[in-house]
């Protein structure tokens, strides 16, 4: 159990969790308001190479996490205009911005910046040490340096469940995400509470990818996400569709990527301690989680007859 | 006429804008447009050998993409399709080395069940069992049985690993020769498996809409509570849909060894069951659709190889440009609502626009 | 150096006139990892752009994007003409053994794959446990240096894995072997990420084995190892690249890099091509004739090291040491 | 009066179907405008518009002698336009309350939920249609969700109200309360449309009748004393019998028996208490009560959707406790479920798949697993033609239908397949007047051919008319069971509410 008691477990377990959090988040966002989204790994890799390349070219980490989210948003708000306006199918949409995104961002950086990638001296985000948990060793090898986005990270968890439970327009974007027709009979415009919706998933994703290449790293790299955007599309289902709950089930994936890295010291099969978080998700949803409903008309394009 | 129309001519007027538009991006970065798309189309279908290579790319895909096709028309996302294969796949393997000397049709016959009932199991029975009696949501059970499945298959022929081949090269074994599936065209990667992919897609549809397994299927995922209103055993549907989906994903990986690999290599990353989800929703989850979707696929796919060679594009450009054609074949209705905005552009010089009333939003 | 022959050459190949090089032509195939791996591919590709600019020959790239692409894509090349086709990793072992028969008269060069007996076929196997031990030869004399900046006193070397393959295996098993020269009491942690491509998995590895106490890195998973090194420059503790001279990616981190020149190679086999000096079977690159080699050390290691480590290299090049390519 | 609201010419076309087809209308303030006609005669077509969930194909729409052309329903209630909708609009995961503030929720940026549920219970009060504001709407009886609907609009304070069957569903002491309601607005002049099937209720609230028939109208004439029978006339197009004849009963054997069971709902809330019934063949049983007392657990503990937890079922002597749903219906049960969209039909099928939903696995519809869609499609063709479904298309998709001829075809399907037990869950909920006698005499056709009919309703109108024999449930019991000749609505409407008569009962025992 001394693996357990090593604060660099949890460390890893909340540093890996923030990349399938924040879009798991995001899609939580979209999916409530009636837009299945499975293009969370093509905007993750849009944000991750945005995030790096123009931190270099305006030598500001932070206006390059602004403009890795603004090219998720413009992304992600294409997606929502096929996705809404001409009621394409959602899935194949999805599926057709990673393709996309996969090649653009390999194709910017193969032209841009040459097969190396962003220059070593490229601008990061700062990581957070708070001198005051010094006295307690245990919580400040879990907390302390970690990248500020982690922070942010869960600071964005609390405010999207209230922002989804507690607000006018969260409300308004959960009744769209149920009955889009109800809603729109009641006056709100369905449309654009789906775009709000798309797009703060967008924006997250984003952020998600932001964290990979400015966050952790000081670079991006080709396919740098590596299916996280699928794992956060599970986690935000076994998450029940809430921010906590996504919260929750990539913190699960967090630690059980960790522990298995941990447990390599123990002479067992790389591959077989690879399925460490699969088997642990199973599980956890057989015995535990239970029933997870989506959104009434999560997918389904709402089509006025007008 | 007019529905043949509706069902082929807006894909392929979709597919043509995004042509256009992908001619447009290569022609703007220095490449010349009709010699990217020459060479895309003579590398998929120019001659014997590229046509035959695009058919046979087109196998697992069409395979694995009326597994996902009879899961969706069961309301059911499999999106596992790629480890039931590569599971299947480990499963074809060992019993294609391990029993030897049996008369090659009957070996082959034995390694396409054994594959079927392994990606049956592992895509369908495992996740349906679950999410009909513990209710765990299907993406999520297919999509960790996937990964499971690849990294079990890695396991094999990692050193040490149970099916590894003694040699400097990390495989399995190669199934016995003459179980092979048989070259159609010469030289080119196109075998018999083709075949078994298009008697596949006839037997689907044959099930889906001739028989009342695919009556009570469809019905499942239409409207799950008239099933269960009709008396039709909504769990065990739910079990074999998503059972009969991964028996076909299981059969693509065990055709795909049998005509080309023969053995398990390293190479884990096919993306066949990720492709193929996108050609089963644009074939609207329609057998003899997914036929079609799937050659569309693998002639980009083999098109754009060539593409490389012949224009220099890079690689990640033909993913740019597949991406875009996705989305456009998706975005069907572009068409349609462009014409009617033209339409009304040209009408509404002619005539005085009224004012509107109350109108805010569009 | 060139390379040392370790089988019959064959000088029939016919086509190839030496004056007229632009009708030369060259193809490469990489495999799926295509030319951002931070390994062979973008190596072999670095070694084609070379030949290309020297001697004035066409080369053209196709990066596959399955397994099922090899051979229509070796075919295709072989095909167009092109005099030489190289497949890039030995995943391409049977496509290429073929299509080479199939086209006898196309030269194949296949980067770390041993194939015999085709005589239009060589291959390139690089003894990359020679270098392997260098830097781990050099990463445990640091380790037993007490007092150097970085180095702690537990005396515990890290490695990263990217997948356990012949070509990664080969460069720990010479690593493990050197460090167990020079300092016999190090332990070495052995994690694998089975990924080429996951820098943030590579950096989570690497800062768990750093938090065992690791304060030397040796990443060996082409981009995954990127965010090893990554990891290794924020805690402040030293890094050994792979493949190419990896310290540009952190000048002050990577004390040095454990190279394998797969474009020399790649440019050495395209210059015998061309002048009718093609040699089929399998050429070895190795310390020897400076097919593998340590990149210079940077300033954070002390010259005693090196000094001990240039002794090592001489004594591998001379015989008097054999390193082997399996790992313990 | 002024003219408040008028509609010229208005045309709707979906593809294939006229549904509107040059509609005139003109509703002046403070006076109550019942519309009528058939199913799919275009009512409901022509209320979206006026609401801006469809848009005209032609035509004008005027508000106060404005024309309007709404986009969408949120310009339509900015305008002043409420609407309760034939189809519930209601979003089952969310509370009462925000149902009912959605659009014009309290609150600023945060949403004031307790201001929602003050609000809401005041507007629940002031009208008397009491609902608990905290309460998810999935868990309400349909009876309560159509009071969330008619309260949705007297939340926004509408200056048109457009009512499409607000009353399909209310209990006649709701119905009551819902007209006084429309009276006080009424005397406030605001102008109401009331789309009714039940024509009792249009002669006594409406002012003026315009009747519709296959998507135009075609009279428009104050309600004065027309009757019933005029009324019924006049939007059918021929003579219509309001009541259908009984022929005397002839009582055959125990059919159905309910011993003592109790059942759980899917919420494992007991609903069902040791309940004792009894259906012999040849009779039509009443099942009469209020919504939400038990009837759809009763029904689906029958259909075997709802495991007993205790007691038993028997079916013409069998015991069919454990029997599996699918095996029920080989015994010879049928159902008519309440929730016709969502039980009852697969939207997306067509008619001829619909019409074989149960019976697929039959011949002559299958053989060996194979389904025979000659077969299939030649039945759903006599089926279409003899139950008048409208379009008499079997390709068509169920979705596609209005309401009253998707009601149609599960009627046709449930009886056509010849049971020896129909349980019909308000089978003509919805359906016009003409379509309610034809159903009825299928009813009855079925009864004098010695078949036993369960019929559970909230129109005691039918119950009353239908019924043998009358069983009154409250509160997962029942009551009292009462000769069907012989009761009375009072007698029937006290027992509802648990108060057992002290008039002499004919119902027997188990
Ligand atoms: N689709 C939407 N996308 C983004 N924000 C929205 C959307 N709909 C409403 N909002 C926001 O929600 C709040 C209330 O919306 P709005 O004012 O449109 O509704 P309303 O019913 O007209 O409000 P009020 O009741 O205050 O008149 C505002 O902060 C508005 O900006
Ligand atoms: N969205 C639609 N698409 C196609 N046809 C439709 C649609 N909505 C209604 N129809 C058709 O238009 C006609 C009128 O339907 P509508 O719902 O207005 O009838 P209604 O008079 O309200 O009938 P009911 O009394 O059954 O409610 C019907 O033939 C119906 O099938
Ligand atoms: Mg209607
Ligand atoms: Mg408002």
């Amino acid at each position: 159990m001394s693996v357990l008691a090593n604060p660099q477990l949890w460390f890893a377990t909340l540093a890996m969790a923030t990349p399938l959090a924040l879009p798991a988040i995001g899609g939580t966002f979209s999916e409530r308001s009636g837009v299945v989204n499975i293009a969370m790994e093509g905007i993750m890799l849009i944000g991750a190479f945005f995030a790096v390349a123009f931190s270099y070219w305006t030598n500001s980490a932070w206006l390059g996490l602004l403009f890795g989210m603004l090219m998720g948003g413009v992304i992600s708000a294409i997606f929502a205009w096929a996705a809404i306006r001409l009621a394409a199918d959602q899935v194949v949409l999805g599926m057709a911005v990673n393709i996309f995104a996969a090649g653009l961002t390999a194709f910017l950086l193969d032209t841009v910046f040459g097969f190396n990638g962003t220059p070593a001296n490229t601008p990061s985000l700062p990581t957070v040490h708070l001198p005051w948990l010094k006295s307690m060793p245990f919580l400040s090898g879990v907390f302390n340096d970690q990248s500020v986005l982690v922070y942010i990270m869960i600071v964005i968890v609390i405010v999207s469940h209230w922002f989804l439970f507690y607000t006018r327009l969260g409300l308004r974007i959960r009744s769209v995400g149920e009955n889009p027709l109800a809603a729109d009979t009641a006056g709100l415009s369905v449309s654009r509470l789906r775009y709000t919706g798309v797009i703060i998933g967008g924006l997250l994703s984003a952020l998600g990818g932001a964290y990979l290449s400015i966050g952790i790293l000081h670079s991006f790299d080709v396919n740098m996400t590596n299916g996280r955007g699928y794992i956060a599309l599970a986690a935000m289902i076994f998450g029940k569709w809430t921010p906590f709950g996504a919260f929750g089930a990539s913190l699960l994936f967090g630690f059980a990527t960790a522990l298995g890295i941990a447990l390599q010291s123990f002479n067992v099969s790389s591959n077989l301690l690879g399925m460490l978080p699969y088997v642990l998700t199973i599980l956890a949803l057989a015995g535990l989680v239970g029933r997870s409903t989506p959104p009434a008309a999560d997918g389904i394009p709402y089509e006025q007859h007008r | 006429m007019k529905s043949v129309w509706r069902a082929i001519g807006t894909p392929v007027l979709a597919s043509l804008i995004a042509i256009i538009i992908g001619g447009i991006i290569a022609a703007a970065i220095g490449y010349n447009p009709l010699q990217v798309y020459g060479s895309l189309i003579s590398g998929a279908f120019g001659g014997a050998i590229p046509l035959g290579n695009t058919l046979a790319g087109s196998v697992p895909l069409i395979l694995a993409g009326l597994g996902i096709a009879v899961a969706f028309r069961a309301g059911l996302f499999n999106i596992g399709a790629e480890g039931q294969y590569w599971i299947a796949t480990v499963a074809a393997v060992w019993i294609g080395y391990h029993f030897k000397g049996m008369p090659g049709f009957l070996h082959l016959i034995f390694m396409l069940v054994v594959a079927m009932v392994v990606g049956g199991l592992w895509g369908g029975i495992i996740p349906g069992l679950l999410k009909a009696y513990r209710g765990a949501h299907e993406v999520i059970t297919t999509m960790m049985l996937s990964y499971i499945g690849i990294l079990f298959a890695q396991y094999c022929i990692e050193p040490g690993g149970p099916m590894l081949e003694k040699g400097y090269q990390p495989q399995s074994p190669a199934v016995a020769q003459n179980a092979w599936l048989g070259s159609i065209i010469p030289n080119s990667q196109l075998t018999w498996g083709f075949a078994i992919a298009i008697v596949a897609a006839v037997v689907v549809w044959w099930i889906l809409f001739h028989t009342t397994f695919g009556f009570q299927l469809r019905a499942v995922g239409s409207n799950q509570f008239a099933a269960r209103y009709a008396g039709m055993n909504v769990p065990l549907y739910t079990v074999l849909a998503l059972g009969f989906s991964g028996v076909l994903a299981g059969l693509a990986g065990a055709v795909q060894m049998l005509s080309q690999d023969h053995r398990l290599t390293q190479s884990f990353s096919s993306g066949y069951g990720y492709t193929a989800i996108v050609v089963a929703l644009l074939a609207r989850n329609n057998p003899f659709g997914v036929i079609l979707a799937g050659i569309f696929f693998s002639a980009l796919s083999t098109g754009s190889q060539n593409m490389q060679l012949v224009s220099g594009i890079p690689q990640s450009l033909t993913d740019v440009l597949t991406g875009l054609i996705i989305f456009f074949v998706a975005a069907e209705r572009l068409i349609p609502m462009a014409l009617t905005w033209y339409r009304r552009r040209k009408s509404g010089r002619l005539q005085v626009s009224l004012p509107e009333g109350g109108r805010t939003d569009g | 150096g060139t390379p040392n022959n370790s089988t019959s050459t064959t000088n029939n190949a016919g086509t190839t006139g030496s004056s007229a090089h632009a009708s030369f032509k060259v193809g490469l195939v990489t495999d799926t990892g295509g030319l951002n791996d931070h390994g062979f591919n973008h190596l072999a590709d670095v070694g084609l752009t070379k030949a290309e600019k020297d001697f004035g020959i066409t080369g053209k790239v196709v990066q596959s994007t399955q397994a099922s692409d090899y051979v229509p894509n070796l075919q295709n090349f072989a095909q167009n003409g092109y005099q030489l086709v190289i497949a890039v990793g030995f995943l391409m072992d049977g496509a290429v053994k073929q299509v080479a028969k199939e086209y006898p008269k196309t030269k194949f060069l296949i980067i770390d794959d041993p194939i015999t007996g085709m005589s239009n076929v060589t291959s390139a196997i690089f003894n990359t446990e020679q270098c392997g031990y260098l830097v781990g030869a050099m990463a445990g004399l640091m380790e037993k240096q007490t007092g150097l900046k970085g180095i702690n006193n537990k005396n515990v070397l890290g490695v990263v894995g990217g997948q356990q393959i012949p070509p990664v295996t080969s460069y720990i098993a010479g690593f493990q072997q050197g460090v167990q020269k020079t300092d016999p009491g190090a332990t070495i942690l052995v994690k694998w990420a089975n990924s080429f491509s996951d820098q943030a998995l590579g950096s989570q590895i690497a800062q768990a084995e750093i938090s065992q106490g690791a304060d030397i890195i040796f990443p060996v998973a082409g981009g995954t190892g990127i965010g090893s090194i990554d990891a290794a420059q924020s805690a402040g503790v030293y890094a050994i690249g792979v493949d190419a001279d990896q310290n540009y990616l952190a000048p002050a981190t990577v004390i040095t890099s454990a190279t394998k020149g797969v474009d020399t190679a790649t440019y050495d086999v395209i210059k015998q091509a061309m002048n009718n000096k093609f040699q089929s079977g399998i050429q070895y690159f190795n310390l020897k004739n400076g097919g593998v080699g340590i990149a210079t050390p940077n300033s954070a290691v002390p010259k005693s090291v090196i000094t001990q480590v240039n002794n090592l290299e001489q004594q591998i090049i001379n015989g008097s040491i054999t390193v082997s390519a399996t790992m313990k | 009066m002024t003219h408040f609201l008028e509609v010229i010419d208005l045309k709707k076309h979906f593809p294939g179907v006229k549904a509107n087809d040059g509609v005139n209308l003109t509703v002046k303030s403070g006076e109550v405008h019942a519309i009528l006609g058939e199913n799919g005669a275009g009512k409901s077509t022509l209320m979206n518009m006026i609401y801006g969930l469809y848009q005209p194909t032609s035509g004008q729409i005027l508000l106060e002698g404005k024309q309007v052309e709404f986009s969408s329903p949120r310009d339509a209630i900015r305008s002043g336009i409420g609407m309760v909708h034939q189809h519930f609009m209601l979003i089952p995961a969310l509370s009462v309350a925000e149902n009912i503030v959605l659009g014009d929720e309290p609150g600023g940026i945060q949403y004031n939920r307790k201001e929602a549920v003050r609000r809401v219970q005041q507007i629940s009060d002031q009208y008397k249609l009491q609902v608990d504001p905290t309460r998810r709407v999935a868990d309400l009886s349909v009876g309560l969700q159509q009071r969330v609907e008619i309260l949705k609009v007297l939340y926004r304070r509408a200056k048109l109200l457009i009512l499409d069957e607000p009353t399909a569903l209310l209990t006649p002491q709701e119905t009551r309360e819902l007209f006084e309601i429309v009276g006080h607005l009424k005397a406030e002049g605001i102008p109401i449309v009331f789309i009714s099937h039940k024509l009792d209720e249009v002669r006594e609230i409406a002012d003026v009748v315009t009747v519709m028939r296959a998507g135009k109208t075609v009279e428009t004439l104050p309600i004065g004393d027309a009757t019933p029978q005029d009324l019924a006339n006049l939007m059918v197009g021929r003579d219509v019998v309001l009541r259908v004849q009984k022929n005397p009963i002839q009582l055959g054997n125990k059919l159905l028996e309910l011993r003592g069971i109790h059942v759980r709902d899917a919420s494992r809330h007991e609903r069902i208490r040791d309940l004792s019934l009894t259906v012999s063949e040849g009779e039509i049983l009443g099942l009469a009560g209020i919504d939400g007392n038990g009837q759809s657990e009763l029904v689906e503990a029958v259909a075997g959707l709802l495991p007993t937890t205790a007691g038993s079922i028997h079916l013409a002597g069998q015991d069919i406790t454990r029997v599996r749903p699918f095996d029920r219906t080989e015994l010879g049960i049928a159902y008519v479920p309440q929730d016709r969209q969502r039980d009852g039909l697969v939207l997306d099928f067509d008619l001829v798949e619909n019409i074989i939903l149960r019976d697929f696995h039959k011949s002559p519809y299958s053989k060996s697993g194979a389904i025979n869609y000659r077969a299939a499609r030649a039945y759903a063709e006599r089926l279409i033609r003899e139950f008048d479904v409208r379009p008499a298309d079997a390709d068509r998709k169920a979705g596609e239908l209005s309401g009253g001829n998707q009601q149609k075809v599960i009627l046709a399907r449930e009886v056509s397949r010849d049971p020896r037990l129909l349980i019909a869950v308000q089978p003509t909920r919805g359906l016009d007047v003409g379509a309610i006698e034809g159903i009825h005499r299928q009813l009855l056709r079925l009864r004098d051919n010695g078949k036993g009919i369960l019929l559970v309703s909230l129109e005691l109108d039918e119950i009353l008319s239908l019924s043998d024999r009358i069983a009154v449930i409250h509160d997962g019991r029942i009551v009292d069971i009462v000769d069907g000749d012989s009761a009375t609505r009072e007698q029937l409407g006290l027992l509802m509410t648990g108060v057992k008569s002290t008039a002499e009962t004919r119902g027997e025992r188990v």
